[in-house]
């Protein structure tokens, strides 16, 4: 049984970043025998979107599609899926909900929050001046459980750091994004990460401006060098496989599928040399822990950075806690607000 | 150009005058389409350079362009906001205005179809169009308006005050978006919140293309009648020819600017609800695809004749529709496409210099035969 | 400056069978004039009679499908401009070739073809200054060019060829925008200087007193062809007008009938800014009533143009107020028909039509939105429009190639005639005119002189502001002078004298 | 590590050291574009040049290894950006708007398509002068590092405006920009003037982009431009087409739009996206200001087309 998969992506495929994870992960499914992968990258999520997607279902016919961005879901996946029964559409970072959505679309995502947890770590043990920066396209509830974990993970090593948030605006917008390390340099931030769709120009100018860094999406240590600590990246390749031999196999894949560290679905990036004996020990005892499941970054007693209550003392929110999935605060000690 | 051959082939004045008449018209048709060959057969050398077959990629580019219905579902579907986009270029010209800010109309257009969404739910499917309709031409028709506005009580240049409103108003719409209109459900892609069934554009019957196609091609129809053969376009024709002279004949030349870019807004801004009510079913930054930059394109293409824009978008939308197919197949990268728009429309604009240089489209020349 | 002639005598000029052929028109047909080294020569002719193409195609700018230019008796080819230009040859055009922005010292220095690379000002001025100094009037050098006056203007455009050097001068028709007293005095000393020698001048002209009084030989144009000349003195007006214009028969202005009545025009204590923005106009009261001619004189540049666009609704002004016919008037369209309003501004192709839409159309300008009964129209008729041209055509003979031709392919002068077709048909009450017969010829100047005084005796009011003072004497019932934009002098016709006229022209009265 | 915080201070810092990193390729490319603009063509088509000086740029220093020999490739390919503009734009009837914004689309098109493998290599920077040697204060040091093409623009706007105004080449652009038949009474070639110019205008604007992918943000992918090139062509009318008042344009330009992260950074989050349009509405701000209908608009060329 031949299979035509396809992949569609927001951006360019090579960007460092979010697109490049995912063309990775597809690199990785294409040595599987009898699939067939087609690809197409800088589709707009307006139209342009549907139409690739029915264009790879019409032409190409693929009966299983990745449209990656966030933004392909609702409502163009939405929109084709009960057209298409036939054709299974699978989305990163939906919220595949049964009562809503059409049973031939399904959502996937990684806690990713967890990776950035470790990347806090790593960044709490390397600040002087106790302040991190991170780099923000926008508000939205993946980009805040990143920017929260990442504060978490360095308080956890020091309570008195603060993390600088910038919104760009933007998901890719190269000059702002430097302005923004800049900015954060300025304000004597020395250990940035960020969560835009292409990190290539944060990595560099934050090593120009000798802060440290933090990964995301992918391994960008060819781009900082030693100013590179260790990164939170995403391991597609393991999903599309499972995804992929599941449907070979006739089997049903999940419609909601979560996985973290523990799952195979992120990783970390190999750790840097600035990287001291201290926080490696505290960066491998936490992945220990997290790896064994249910880990919680958000546990009571927390405060937002408002000073309302998230969560009471003995309150907790594991990794896998969907609630964390609309989350729309920032903790307490990130400087920055979520409009 | 559909002249009945037969009824006039018994006298040959007949015939001299079908050939006059065709010779006429022929240039203005025949010019463009040869560049158009020109430029495609140029790129097919930029192909071949690269090792590639231009055969190939041409076949492919037909094929989901304009080969199959899908195709063609595909090409019209975004043929439809370029349309209105495009006449927000082509109105403001006719009076001598280079407009390029289309793109900050269509994009409040689509926020006020959001907002009117959110403002008046539980009205009945008609209504609520109409009222998205209306509120996004007027959000539409005040910014480009305003920007006629300045140009006429200001002195304010039209081009650079539209860019730059067009930028300030892609930044109000993710502001309004994103803060006070966003509708808490959105998470991860923040809209406002979303349009009821009964207010969503549907497609047109036997045919996957929603009715803002219909919507655009009657804004086109109604733009040429306005321009062509109404004394409001007439006068506005004679203030782009030459505002002291539209003056000294006591026209209107303020409202007549005001007028038509805020006509030309006013599409723009209904381009905006139909992606809100046709694709998006909300308002968000999506909207900020580029279509107004597009129909730039599109007017000087077209000669801002608002009839030419019709083919002229649907070439252009036939090419991005392609654009998928290109990279799968042939394995080139999505900005080829791009790259052949660049050279087909340079051939095109070139082909200007052409007019009135070949004999055979000179009506005299059949007179005398 | 690269001829071999370093002398500063003046050359001869001759064209040997010069035919200018444009697709199947023939502009110039088979024509030889001969301009002898040192003379003053006049070059006649009407309206499209081919005189500026055969300057055009002796300084270089079309190539004659076939002639021949001698210069000083020697054969050159003149492929360009700039080999006339290195010839010696230099010319000031009908319409100005200032650099609008720069000023007149940057225009002088730029125009010179040996001009340095890099240009140092100090050292440039004082030398402009100098040579100033041999002239016989000046111009602001500091001051950017279309801050000048147009009178200014032409001053500079000739400084600007004597100060190059050139020994033969064309002028196109040089006088038009100066006042009587500059045009002698620039004449005058152009007339200097080819009796000293040093200058040879061909002129295009169409007023016959300058041609007398300044010129030694006449050649005469007509449809192309060269149809006689010969020395001035042994010429009288008649011999050269019916030269110029064979078997035609003139126009003649029409006699003054009918009397003055009520005040159709009332400006009262108008005031408004100047183009500069730096000078202000003041209009303390202006009163025209029906069935006369009002003419305004005044050099050019003391506010005549902005009174015109107050007038026509294009300029805002501060106080005051503008009546017609006893009501308030803001200029709108519908005011301008209700009180039969016209306006013939200036250099109609830039003020009063769209250069490219056609003449139909531009004939259309007045009526489009109006249906028979004078009720506004949404609609517009096409075949009317059509008809209408046709008749308005004919009726002002107005020639173009078909009436879906743009305007501005059309002559000058035809211009004018279309714009005069539109503005003069139907009820006139009140006209407001500038500078009418600007650069037209002498028959075309007649026709239209009658037309406005055919006005002014059917009962409509007039304002004609213009630089011609001879038009202005000609026509005017009461003369009034503009200056540094207020009225300075008023006058009726019978008690007017050009010297006080004069006098406040110059602004020293 | 008291004595790096600057606090508040970082907002007008930001804003200097902003105004300096960005404003440069609004520079190169509006004094490029005040010269064609000058000679009376209008470049619409510089976004598509500067995008495709960038990858150009990039994609030669990364194959030598010298970054000024990227620079170099820059302005050769938006040279010939520019020669193709104006050779087209003097066949007649053709629309230099339109040929710009055709030309715009190409520019983008062959850069996306010949960029795409140089979007992952590191390609080296361009070095910068440390003109805050003198500070302790990083911050200080950071926003003086000056890179050498933000000098080199200043020094071409000035020496532009001198030779606009006391070169012969200067004085026969404008004539040329002003009127096109006074140009040609003089003997001068208009279409050849427009062309070198515009050649000129379009060689600056390709360096503009080098400085995007090699110094600022120094990396090329295809959203390294985000509107400077058309920007940039907008701030020449701001600047009335004078080439020494488009260095305050570019640095008012660049200067604004560092005051939005410059705010967030200090904490002041709310409403960011109006921050950055800080920007858009302090030029429009200044160009409704300064504009009249009843005064012309002064250095306007008179030949070209768009103020017309
Ligand atoms: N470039 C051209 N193309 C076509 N016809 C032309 C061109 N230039 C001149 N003509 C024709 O040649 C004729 C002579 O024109 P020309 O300008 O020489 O007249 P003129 O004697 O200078 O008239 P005027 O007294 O009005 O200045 C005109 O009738 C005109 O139609
Ligand atoms: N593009 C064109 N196509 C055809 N004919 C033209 C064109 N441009 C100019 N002409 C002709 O060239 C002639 C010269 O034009 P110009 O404006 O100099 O008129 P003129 O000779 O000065 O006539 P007038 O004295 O009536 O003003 C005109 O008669 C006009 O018909
Ligand atoms: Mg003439
Ligand atoms: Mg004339």
């Amino acid at each position: 049984a031949d299979l035509t998969v396809g992949f569609i992506y927001v951006g360019p495929k090579d960007d460092f970043g979010y697109n490049q994870a995912h063309a990775e992960g597809a690199a990785v499914v294409k040595g599987i025998e009898g699939v067939t992968i087609v690809e197409e990258e800088n589709v707009a999520e307006t139209v342009d979107v549907q139409k690739s997607m029915e264009s790879m279902i019409n032409f190409d016919g693929a009966s299983l599609l990745f449209p990656t961005s966030f933004g392909y879901f609702d409502p163009h996946i939405l929109t084709l899926a009960p057209d298409n029964p036939d054709v299974r559409f699978e989305h990163c970072g939906g919220l595949w909900s049964a009562d809503k959505h059409p049973a031939n679309a399904g959502s996937y995502f990684g806690y990713i929050g967890m990776g950035q947890f470790l990347n806090g770590i790593a960044a709490g043990h390397a600040t002087k001046t106790k302040k991190i920066g991170f780099v923000a396209a926008k508000p939205i509830p993946q980009v805040l459980i990143n920017i929260n974990s990442f504060l978490l993970g360095a308080r956890s090593v020091d309570p008195e750091i603060t993390c600088q948030v910038i919104f760009t605006g933007e998901w890719s917008l190269a000059v702002k994004e430097a302005e923004a390390v800049n900015a954060l340099a300025d304000q004597g931030v020395d250990v940035i990460t960020c969560h835009v769709d292409g990190p290539k120009v944060v990595m560099e100018t934050a090593a120009g401006r000798d802060a440290f860094v933090c990964g995301y999406h992918a391994n960008q240590q060819p781009l900082a060098g030693d100013k590179y600590l260790t990164g939170a990246e995403w391991a597609w390749g393991n999903v599309y496989t499972d995804m992929i031999n599941k449907t070979l196999a006739g089997e049903k894949i999940d419609n909601f599928v979560r996985g973290g560290l523990a799952e195979g679905f992120i990783k970390m990036s190999p750790l840097g040399p600035a990287v001291s004996d201290a926080a490696r020990n505290q960066f491998e005892a936490t992945k220990a822990e997290i790896l064994k499941g249910d880990y919680a970054v958000i546990k009571g007693p927390m405060k937002d950075n408002k000073g309302n209550v998230i969560a009471t003392e003995g309150q907790s929110f594991a990794e896998t806690d969907v609630e964390l999935e609309s989350m729309d605060y920032l903790v307490e000690g990130v400087v920055g607000s979520t409009s | 150009m559909s002249v009945d051959l037969a009824s006039g082939a018994g006298s040959e004045t007949a015939v001299r005058e079908w050939l006059e008449k065709a010779a006429r018209n022929a240039e203005g048709f025949v010019i463009p389409v040869g560049a158009l060959v020109a430029g495609l057969a140029v790129f097919g050398l930029f192909l071949l350079f690269l090792g590639k077959s231009p055969f190939d990629f041409y076949a492919l580019v037909y094929k989901a362009g304009f080969g199959t219905a899908f195709s063609w579902e595909n090409t019209l579907s975004r043929t439809a906001p370029l349309l209105l986009a495009a006449l927000c270029v082509a109105l403001p010209a006719r009076l001598g205005l280079v407009v390029i800010g289309g793109e900050g109309a269509i994009v409040l257009g689509g926020v006020a179809a959001g907002a009117f969404a959110m403002f008046a739910p539980g009205l009945p499917g008609p209504a609520g169009m109409a009222g998205m309709a209306l509120f996004a031409a007027c959000a539409g028709g005040i910014w480009i308006g305003l920007v006629g506005a300045l140009r006429h009580l200001r002195g304010v240049n039209e081009t650079i005050s539209s860019l730059l409103m067009a930028y300030i108003a892609i930044a109000i719409m993710n502001h309004l978006v994103e803060g006070p209109f966003r509708d808490p459900a959105s998470l991860n892609k923040p809209s406002t919140a979303p349009l009821a069934e009964s207010w969503r554009i549907g497609s047109m019957p036997g045919f996957d293309v929603h009715w803002g196609l219909a919507v655009g091609v009657v804004a086109c129809i109604v733009s040429w009648v306005l321009i062509e053969r109404t004394s409001w376009g007439f006068a506005a024709r004679i203030a782009g020819g030459n505002v002291r002279a539209a003056q000294i004949q006591g026209l209107p030349v303020g409202w007549l600017i005001i007028g038509f870019t805020a006509l030309g807004g006013a599409f723009a801004g209904i381009a905006g609800m139909i992606e809100v009510a046709a694709v998006h079913g909300s308002a968000n930054g999506s909207l900020a695809a580029g279509y107004g930059y597009t129909g730039i394109l599109i007017a000087f293409l077209a000669r801002h004749n608002p009839l030419a824009i019709i083919p002229v978008a649907i070439l252009l939308a036939g090419f991005e529709a392609s654009s998928g197919l290109v990279q799968r197949r042939m394995d080139l990268p999505d900005a080829t496409v791009l790259v052949l728009q660049g050279f087909v429309f340079v051939a095109i604009l070139l082909s200007d210099a052409l007019y009135g240089r070949f004999k055979l489209f000179q009506p005299e020349l059949w007179r005398r035969a | 400056m690269t001829s071999g002639r370093k002398d500063k005598a003046a050359i001869g000029v001759e064209t040997v069978g010069m035919t200018m052929r444009f697709g199947a028109f023939t502009a110039l047909d088979n024509v030889s004039i001969k301009v002898k080294a040192g003379s003053f020569h006049a070059l006649l002719g009407e309206n499209g009679a081919g005189k500026s193409t055969l300057v055009k195609c002796i300084m270089g700018f079309y190539q004659p499908t076939s002639g021949q230019v001698m210069i000083d008796d020697h054969e050159v080819e003149i492929r360009d401009p700039k080999t006339a230009h290195a010839q010696g040859l230099g010319m000031v055009y009908q319409h100005f070739t200032l650099v609008p922005s720069l000023t007149a010292a940057e225009n002088l220095v730029i125009s010179r073809s040996d001009a340095p690379e890099m240009i140092d000002w100090r050292r440039e001025n004082g030398k402009l200054e100098s040579f100033m100094e041999t002239m016989p009037f000046r111009v602001p050098l500091n001051q950017p060019v279309n801050r000048l006056a147009a009178g200014e203007k032409q001053k500079l455009e000739l400084l600007k060829q004597l100060y190059l050097g050139r020994r033969f001068l064309i002028l196109d028709e040089p006088t038009s925008v100066l006042t009587p007293s500059e045009a002698d005095e620039l004449l005058g000393m152009v007339r200097g200087l080819t009796e000293a020698g040093a200058l040879t001048v061909l002129m295009i002209s169409h007023k016959f007193r300058e041609v007398t009084a300044f010129a030694d030989d006449v050649s005469v144009l007509r449809r192309g062809s060269f149809v006689g000349g010969g020395k001035v003195s042994d010429l009288d007006h008649a011999a050269m007008a019916a030269m110029m214009i064979g078997e035609k028969e003139l126009q003649k202005t029409a006699e003054r009938s009918g009397t003055v009545g009520e005040p159709i025009l009332t400006v009262d204590k108008v005031y408004a800014s100047d183009r500069s923005g730096l000078k202000s106009i003041r209009i303390e009261d202006l009163t025209i009533r029906a069935g006369e001619i009002v003419g305004i004189a005044g050099v050019s540049g003391n506010g005549q143009m902005e009174l015109m666009e107050i007038l026509a609704g294009q300029r805002p002004y501060s106080a005051g107020e503008i009546r017609v016919e006893n009501e308030p008037f803001s200029a709108t369209r519908a005011e301008a028909r209700e009180f039969h309003v016209r306006y013939l501004p200036e250099e109609p192709l830039r003020n009063a039509c769209a250069p490219r839409m056609s003449v139909t159309e531009n004939l259309a300008f007045r009526t489009f939105d109006v249906n028979d009964a004078g009720k506004t129209r949404f609609w517009i008729d096409r075949g009317r429009m059509g008809e209408a041209a046709s008749e308005l055509i004919a009726a002002f003979k107005v020639k173009t190639a078909s009436p879906a031709s743009p305007i501005d392919s059309l002559s000058g002068g035809n211009v004018q005639r279309a714009v005069l077709a539109r503005e003069l048909t139907g009820e006139v009450d009140l006209l407001i005119i500038s500078n009418p017969c600007f650069g037209l010829d002498f028959s075309a100047v007649a026709e239209i002189r009658a037309r406005i005084m055919a006005a002014r005796n059917a009962g409509a009011a007039v304002l004609l502001i213009s630089e011609d003072l001879d038009e202005i004497l000609e026509l005017s019932d009461r003369v009034l002078v503009m200056s540094e934009g207020a009225i300075v002098y008023q006058a009726s016709i019978e008690q007017a004298s050009v010297v006080d006229i004069g006098k406040h022209m110059a602004g020293h009265a | 590590m008291n004595e790096t915080d600057i606090g508040l201070w970082g907002v007008p810092l930001a804003i200097l050291g902003g105004a300096i990193r960005v404003s440069t390729p609004f520079l190169l490319v509006s004094v490029g574009e005040c010269l064609t603009e000058r000679s009376g063509r209008i470049n619409l088509g510089l976004e598509g040049t500067l995008v495709f000086g960038a990858m150009s740029g990039y994609a030669i220093a990364y194959q030598t290894g010298s970054p000024w020999l990227g620079v170099i490739a820059a302005a050769i390919a938006g040279a010939a950006f520019g020669l193709a503009h104006g050779w087209m734009c003097k066949l007649p009837r053709v629309n230099d708007i339109a040929i710009g914004i055709s030309l715009m689309i190409l520019g983008m098109g062959l850069a996306f398509f010949f960029g795409k493998p140089y979007i992952q290599p590191v390609a080296p920077d361009l070095p910068s002068i440390p003109f805050g040697w003198w500070s302790d204060l990083p911050q200080v040091q950071a926003a003086l590092r000056i890179n050498v093409l933000f000098l080199l623009a200043i020094i071409v706007a000035i020496l532009m405006a001198r030779m606009f105004r006391s070169t012969r080449i200067g004085l026969m652009v404008r004539v040329v920009g002003d009127s096109t038949d006074a140009a040609r009474a003089l003997g001068f070639h208009p279409d050849r003037v427009r062309l070198y110019s515009t050649a000129v205008g379009g060689a600056l604007a390709g360096v503009g982009g080098a400085y995007l992918s090699l110094y600022y943000p120094g990396s090329w992918n295809e959203g390294i431009s985000s509107g400077q090139g058309l920007m940039a062509v907008a701030l020449v009318i701001f600047a009335r087409w004078n080439p020494v008042s488009c260095i305050w344009a570019a640095l008012l330009f660049g200067g604004a739009g560092a005051l939005g992260p410059a705010l967030q950074s200090i904490g002041v989050t709310q409403g960011y996206y109006l921050f950055y349009a800080a920007p858009y509405v302090l030029t429009l701000g200044v160009l409704i200001a300064t504009s009249s209908t009843t005064r012309d608009m002064a250095g306007a060329p008179g030949a070209l087309s768009i103020t017309k």
